[in-house]
């Protein structure tokens, strides 16, 4: 049961979710989308408003918390995961959220990042990655392809870009995804896996902005194209992809390749199967790395594992604690150590 | 757990003094923090009144001999009331010839020294680059010398426990404890016990240790080494239990009184630095309290996860030292814009940069009041000595739900490491801390004030029909949206510094140690508490128009801190910096304090402080 | 490039007049910058004095039609010499409801209002929150108003150039430039040929861009709908050739023209934040000049390696805001304790925390001079105007070079987005920057200093013999080893706070505008210049007894400073925060600075000004 | 050839690299040794003492620049990285070291570390990871082991360690290798390719804190295990390990095994042949993840690639614009926009 559950009241609905403020995006906003998406799934999840937090950092994504009618923390940039890190150790029965971009999240926020994931916390990060600076008016961002000509980059960037799920995998994340904005089935299913597992679930979200880097992602999420240029990985199922799902991802030793069912003797055994949860993320990572024209994009659940909940520890130190020591006073700490009377 | 001990009439000569000053000096690997420790221990469970001062090398472990290497622990012990460590030693006891030339500057004039002749070797002469022996070269004749093979009386010792060398060796500094113990009139059971609980695991360690300590002390009482030793009296203290305690001790005691006072959990978010990090070691004892401490990925993590906890209803708290602060500003800032209760802890250390990480300062008042981009207020308290850490602490945690604010708590690393017995008042002395969260959902708004204190609601998540979002933008006044209004911005940057005004009819007046006007007041905030004191009340004593007063809250000043200046002709402001309070209340009151200013990475002597009255009051 | 325009003589009746204030206002999509810009451009080319205040919202691109999203750009140009973008705008062109609903108050009495009618749609009304439609409720009774059906007339013109209708309604502004251009005698020319340059690709965006401007100009010409138009003649400027210029423009030429001077080359680490990403923008753009750039991912990155720069013997440069600066903090207590030289430059907007991101504000004074831990000196300067960034971005690395130190430039919002005609300085006028590196091994010792200026040498990496280490743990005088001493750390912060101080011998002294004595004083700082000087001056006309100073160093201050302050009865110190100026001065001459403060994220109207001198002189 | 190459001169000697100031780690730590390598290899790089700087955050580890006769920086916590980005832009031609400790480097410095790597600056970064604060005088680190009781956690960690190489690798870094204190011959040679590398180096070097975590590699680094314990992967050749070198590495799908050539039919070409640059670091990857006392554990060198420098980019779009723009001047700067004369 995700954090924060409480069956109790009517079922609320996707509007109950939404609040009074004017959504402040530009108009054709992948954000809105998202938006979209999480209200909708959040009625399913069973818990109240009042235990919801959604906390970001700053950017055109970290207005999420304002259109959020539950309560929201939209902080300074690239600290949400250290606030929600302090509430959900403080309040481990809330349900959290991070909303953060690809600048909050993987530039100023990298760290934090990496070290929310790698606790394990049972929180939610979103990461809006529209590949460039969108508050700040569209300089480069870590994701940014290597080249890129932007308002700071005028001649191009000269630095290598990041890949989140990498990260995610790299920080021992035991929930890593890819979903696009603009595909609202699959993000809503996918937000919806995230809210269920339990510890730190990371989401990579492809989000087009609009002003700054319009069609970053059109040449494979593009409606057209998108059966043919992504692929949509499935725990245990075979890596298929394309219009007719004749296509599908072969391993030759660590080096993944695309095949046509049919063609050459290849038959759908052939393949690749996916596996959300083995030992090693081995297969995660170098699903990871596959990226359009050579490959298809994945999107999907790349990893997931089971492993205790950092505030989870903490609770139960607290209880072994007390159980051992008894629960503290005021008279027992401050008649700690040696003491000696005067008369 | 309390101890009653009894000293051993001994029976060698015994000289009545009121107070004493021992510095134990030797290398980091040497002991010296744990024998000053013990050494303090068992003085207060005598019932002296103490205070102690550590002094650690910046480095781990600098090579053995070397005079970067050198530990020191000094405690000041007397039948009367005392506020410092002491300007002086009267008694250095010196482990190597590098601990001996860094401290013999400052021993008294006819002082006692004691030295272990075994380790002044060449090796350890050159080590510390002496070019001759100080103990043949007759440098040391203005002093009371006690030259003892230390290393070899210990091996002595503790040959029947069959350690290795090496482990026998590092007994010694419990031989030159049990010395120290029979030249005072110590008992060794206290670190008769202690060694037995510590080592109770390493059952030849224990039996070493053991046999070094009473090795030593009847060294000292069959030996005629010493013609003479000591005795200082019981300390005229208040009746009541006491309790010996650092700083950072009393410090870790007051935060976690605070939760157990106001019904809500402490959260600690920290980072290690130094002097701060032994806070974070002390909460994290506490598992079976309302407390849990985070240690972050940095200081920025540390912060926002405090502010996180506060959010969510703890108690948020974060400790540090000043570099620490600097990573903490701008998260200090969103803590001021929303409005959320939070304590920052700094235990200052010299600076600027990575300064003198191990030395104590207090320049970092600045940095607390006035650090921060925009018009950022945030209140700030400093304890005024080790114990008055456990006080300042629970004040922090009361002004700063009561006035819904961020709070500075500014100790050093002198009042941090430093002890002094602890009175430890009844939970009935205890103030209240009476914390509530909103939760009525009738005519709620997260920015609508209190009116009399201006503080906002603290509606924590969880509490349903509150739902609501803050954050760093501006907010507009009641509602708490979002606002880029000029007006409102204006009104809420005024209410934001009002409120943080208001505190100051919400603390206590300062009260004038001395007569009420004068000639000189002496004006002080923080660790200089004890020198102050010590210095204006040996003037008093002589008649001199001299009064002070210790400032505890930073800001917002007592609300009748101006009329009292007013009432002198002169202000003196002693402090560990280049004049940072003085500034603070030149520009306020347009009254022309003077600094008496020492960046030394150490305390003031009383002395320094005592010369300068005095030349005031001539000038 | 420099451009000679002739204003085509028009037929209507012409009005002379001396200065005009217009503002542009419309949603964020409607190019409300661009078109301001052009008209600046334009403006300045026609020989016009002039000063700009573009007013962006905080959202990129707020839904269309909201108040939130309104973006505004005022311009006030004149014959005569004028210094502020003006009080209240006397032509108001309002695109669309909201935009006519948010500005409509600052407008003049009797101030044109141009308005597109077609904008005024039941939607639109809503979502302005207007009730009632103002072009109908007589709301606008007290204004010239010319209601105009903006987006048709632009889609007839433009429709043989055959772009969608989004397409097409977006080149309304260019229909309105073109009006406004006709309603002051501006030639389109320059408008013109900058349409074709930027649109050089898209054939059908310039050719419509071109007839909407055009269309607009000739509808002013041929209806009747302004009976007159106005002229304002060229200002008497000193001879010499000029650019109009932003802030931040001016900055990074600044910058740049100091590597020239210099012979070091510019390195400037910064992360995006609004107001400084221009400063970025502009500086990336220049890579055949000595100029790198890095966009880091965060800004104690970017300062982190603009040290690393300096430490290799590039001017070392970091800018960025103030919760920018925030998070420098830390680093630049390391140049103070390395003594490197290292620009910082702060473009400030409103705070606390993120504030009013988008706004004005002088709140970071407090920050630059005393926001980090330990005792921490730096130089500041603040430039007065936008073109005056020019000058001390130069001065800014001359005093960092010369005194081995980090030095803070302020600039704000206000500035480096307002925009000037600058006279460009011949090359023989630029201030010499002589930087010489250490390179004789003789006698080398890292920190022995320059007898004068105390600096010590730079020694950078890939000098043979003069291989050494630097850091941020407390320096040994003269070797800069690392050292623990007592004395020399004391010795160390006083010689760090002696060398900033020592500046004051090495910067202008502080001139005073108007009698050198006199009732009242004006002090400011920064981009209050232009309406401090107005106001000053205004009332210097009436004969008041007022003078005004301004200054551009901040630390140390000049060294007249205390001497003009003890001249005047009373002082008065206008600042765009709640005092800070006031208080440093205060502290330190102990004079009773009385502020005028104003936190609205915007700058202070002359009116504002004059109004607290009058009350001053009344009381 | 490595940055900084200056051939004139008479060949430096380790010697040469030694400072006067005395060396102030605790008798026996693993610095020393790390210490020495350096200066071992240093003479043979023949890079000019004044064309190395050396640069460092804080922590024991970090007084490393002190003891090295090069320039040297000894910076603020976590940053060194950014110091040396500032250097080696400024001043390609240096030698450009960083020197950082587990906590330095991947606590508080973590995002730094991981967005130089991923700019691929011609730096050397050496981790001391003693997966300890030492210091601090003993807290725990990014690295130590998952419930380790220190000063800070009296009642064990909540938190997972994280993989230096596993972040290096997530960072693309060009060259990611790990080696020992104590083993200096390794080490040295370690060094020296990574000296030779041309991009961003990456060394993790397990050492020895004897005061705070005395023995942390102990059970796989104790010269009587060692080659048990550990496996030294090269270039081309099968992961062969084990005082008889009878033990190796087999892949099955994902998955290591342990296996024993002439056991079960096992022989040398079954094995798992190292190969430092593949196209994509799948292998690299998998290798890091391997750890005692599952599997022996790796230490060389895990992945190599050639791609170009940031300093290098920036310098040749420095070089392009000045051949299309032509050099800047001063007159040039002041007069660019739209001037006009007043006469
Ligand atoms: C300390 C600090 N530095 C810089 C900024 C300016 N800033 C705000 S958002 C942002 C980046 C936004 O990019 P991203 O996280 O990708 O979000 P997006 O707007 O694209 O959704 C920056 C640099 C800031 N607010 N605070
Ligand atoms: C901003 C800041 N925070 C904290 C510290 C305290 N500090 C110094 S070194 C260190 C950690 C050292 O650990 P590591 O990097 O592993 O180095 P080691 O000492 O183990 O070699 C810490 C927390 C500091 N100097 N500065
Ligand atoms: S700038 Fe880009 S990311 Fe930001 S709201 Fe607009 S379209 Fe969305
Ligand atoms: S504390 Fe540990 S890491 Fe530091 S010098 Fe001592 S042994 Fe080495
Ligand atoms: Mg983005
Ligand atoms: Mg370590």
């Amino acid at each position: 049961m995700p954090s924060g559950v409480d069956v109790k009241g009517p079922k609320p609905t996707r509007a109950d979710f939404a609040t009074d403020q004017t959504v402040r995006w530009c108009p054709g906003c992948g954000d809105y989308s998202i938006l979209a998406q999480v209200q909708k799934v959040m009625p399913n999840l069973g818990v109240a408003r009042e235990n919801i937090v959604f906390v970001s950092g700053i950017g055109c994504s970290s207005r999420f918390p304002y259109y959020m009618n539950t309560y929201g923390f939209h902080s300074i940039h690239g600290r949400a995961p250290t606030i929600a890190t302090g509430i959900k150790v403080s309040r481990p029965e809330l349900s959290v959220w991070v909303v953060t971009g690809d600048g909050d999240g993987l530039s100023i926020g990298g760290n934090h990042l990496i070290h929310a994931m790698r606790r394990n916390l049972d929180i939610k990060i979103l990461l809006f990655n529209n590949r460039i600076y969108g508050l700040t008016k569209g300089q480069y961002s870590p994701t940014s392809e290597f080249g890129k000509k932007t308002k700071s980059s005028p001649f191009g960037t000269a630095e290598q870009p990041i890949n989140p799920l990498g990260v995610a995998l790299a920080s021992e994340c035991t929930f890593v995804a890819r979903s696009v904005d603009i595909d609202t089935q699959h993000l809503s299913s996918i937000i919806e896996r995230a809210a269920r597992h339990r510890g730190t679930a990371f989401i990579e979200i492809y989000q087009n902005c609009n002003i700054f880097n319009d069609g970053a992602f059109e040449d494979f999420v593009a409606r057209e194209v998108r059966t043919d240029r992504m692929i949509q990985i499935e725990h245990g199922k075979p890596l298929v992809f394309g219009k007719e799902r004749r296509k599908g991802i072969r391993l030759r030793g660590f080096h993944p390749e695309v095949v046509t069912i049919g063609e050459s003797g290849v038959s759908e055994s052939d393949l690749l199967v996916h596996d959300e949860t083995p030992q090693e993320p081995a297969l995660a990572y170098l699903l990871s790395r596959m990226s359009y024209p050579e490959y298809p994009v994945p999107v999907g659940v790349f990893y997931r594992a089971d492993r205790p909940r950092y505030e989870e520890i903490v609770e139960q130190q607290s209880i072994q604690a007390t159980a051992r020591f008894g629960a503290g006073s005021i008279e027992r700490l401050l008649d700690s150590g040696e003491t000696y009377k005067v008369t | 757990m309390s101890t009653e001990t009894e000293v051993v009439p001994p029976r060698a000569k015994v000289t009545e003094i009121d107070t004493v000053v021992i510095r134990f000096v030797g290398d980091s690997g040497d002991g010296m923090q744990l024998t000053g420790t013990q050494f303090a221990d068992t003085t207060a469970l005598v019932g002296n009144d103490l205070a102690t001062l550590p002094d650690f090398p910046a480095e781990i472990r600098a090579p053995a001999g070397t005079l970067a290497g050198v530990s020191g622990y000094q405690i000041s012990f007397s039948s009367r009331d005392i506020k410092t460590p002491g300007d002086q030693p009267d008694v250095l006891v010196a482990m190597n010839p590098a601990a001996l030339k860094t401290n013999i500057g400052d021993l008294e004039e006819g002082g006692i020294l004691i030295v272990d002749t075994d380790a002044f070797t060449e090796g350890n002469l050159a080590k510390a680059g002496c070019k001759t022996n100080p103990l043949k070269d007759r440098s040391l004749t203005g002093f009371r010398v006690f030259d003892i093979p230390l290393t070899s009386l210990t091996l002595q010792a503790v040959a029947e426990a069959g350690l290795t060398g090496r482990q026998a060796t590092r007994c010694k500094n419990f031989f030159a404890l049990g010395l120290v113990f029979w030249l005072y009139e110590r008992p060794v059971d206290y670190t008769r016990e202690w060694i037995e609980k510590k080592f109770k695991d390493h059952e030849q360690m224990a039996k070493a240790n053991t046999l070094a300590l009473l090795a030593g002390y009847n060294y000292a009482d069959t030996t005629e080494v010493f013609t003479n030793h000591f005795r200082v009296r019981k300390a005229q203290l208040l009746p009541g239990t006491y309790r010996k305690i650092t700083g950072n001790e009393a410090t870790a005691t007051g935060f976690i009184t605070a939760a157990l006072l106001s019904g809500r959990p402490l959260f600690y978010g920290s980072y290690p630095i130094t002097p701060a990090s032994d806070v974070l070691h002390e909460l994290s004892r506490f598992k079976n309290y309302p407390v849990k401490t985070f240690q972050a990925e940095d200081e920025i993590s540390a912060i926002g996860a405090a502010i996180g906890a506060s959010y969510g209803g703890a108690l948020g708290l974060t400790g540090t030292s000043g570099p620490g602060v600097a990573l903490k500003s701008e998260a200090i800032g969103l803590a001021v814009m929303t409005e959320l209760p939070l304590v920052i802890a700094n235990i200052q250390r010299g600076g600027p940069s990575t300064g003198l990480p191990t030395k104590t300062e207090q320049a970092d008042l600045f940095q607390a009041v006035l650090g921060r981009n925009g018009e950022c207020p945030v209140a700030v308290v400093a304890p005024a000595t080790p114990a008055d850490c456990f006080a300042m602490a629970i004040e922090a945690f009361r002004i700063a739900t009561r006035f819904m604010t961020p709070v500075f708590f500014l100790s050093d690393g002198y009042l941090g490491n430093g002890a002094e017995p602890w009175k430890i008042p009844p939970k009935s002395e205890l103030p209240e801390l009476d914390v509530r969260f909103r939760t009525e959902q009738e005519g709620f708004q997260p920015y609508l004030r209190d009116p009399k204190t201006l503080a906002r609601p603290w509606a924590v998540p969880g509490t349903p029909g509150l739902e609501h979002r803050i954050g760093g933008l501006e907010k507009e006044d009641v509602t708490g949206n979002v606002s880029y209004d000029p007006q409102n911005h204006e009104k809420m940057v005024r209410l934001r510094a009002e409120k943080i005004a208001r505190i100051a009819s919400d603390i206590p007046r300062v009260e004038v140690f001395g007569k009420d006007s004068g000639r000189v007041l002496v004006v002080g905030w923080g660790s200089t508490y004890g020198a102050i004191t010590s210095a204006v009340e040996e003037l008093q004593e002589k008649g001199r128009p001299v009064s002070s007063i210790h400032l505890r809250y930073l800001n917002p000043f007592p609300a009748n801190l101006g009329d009292v200046l007013r009432r002198f002709e002169k202000v003196l402001v002693p402090e560990l910096n280049l004049g940072q309070l003085s500034m603070l209340i030149r520009a306020r009151y347009l009254v022309d304090a003077i600094g008496l200013n020492k960046v030394q990475g150490k305390p003031f002597r009383v002395s320094e402080i005592t010369r300068a009255i005095e030349e005031l009051l001539r000038g």
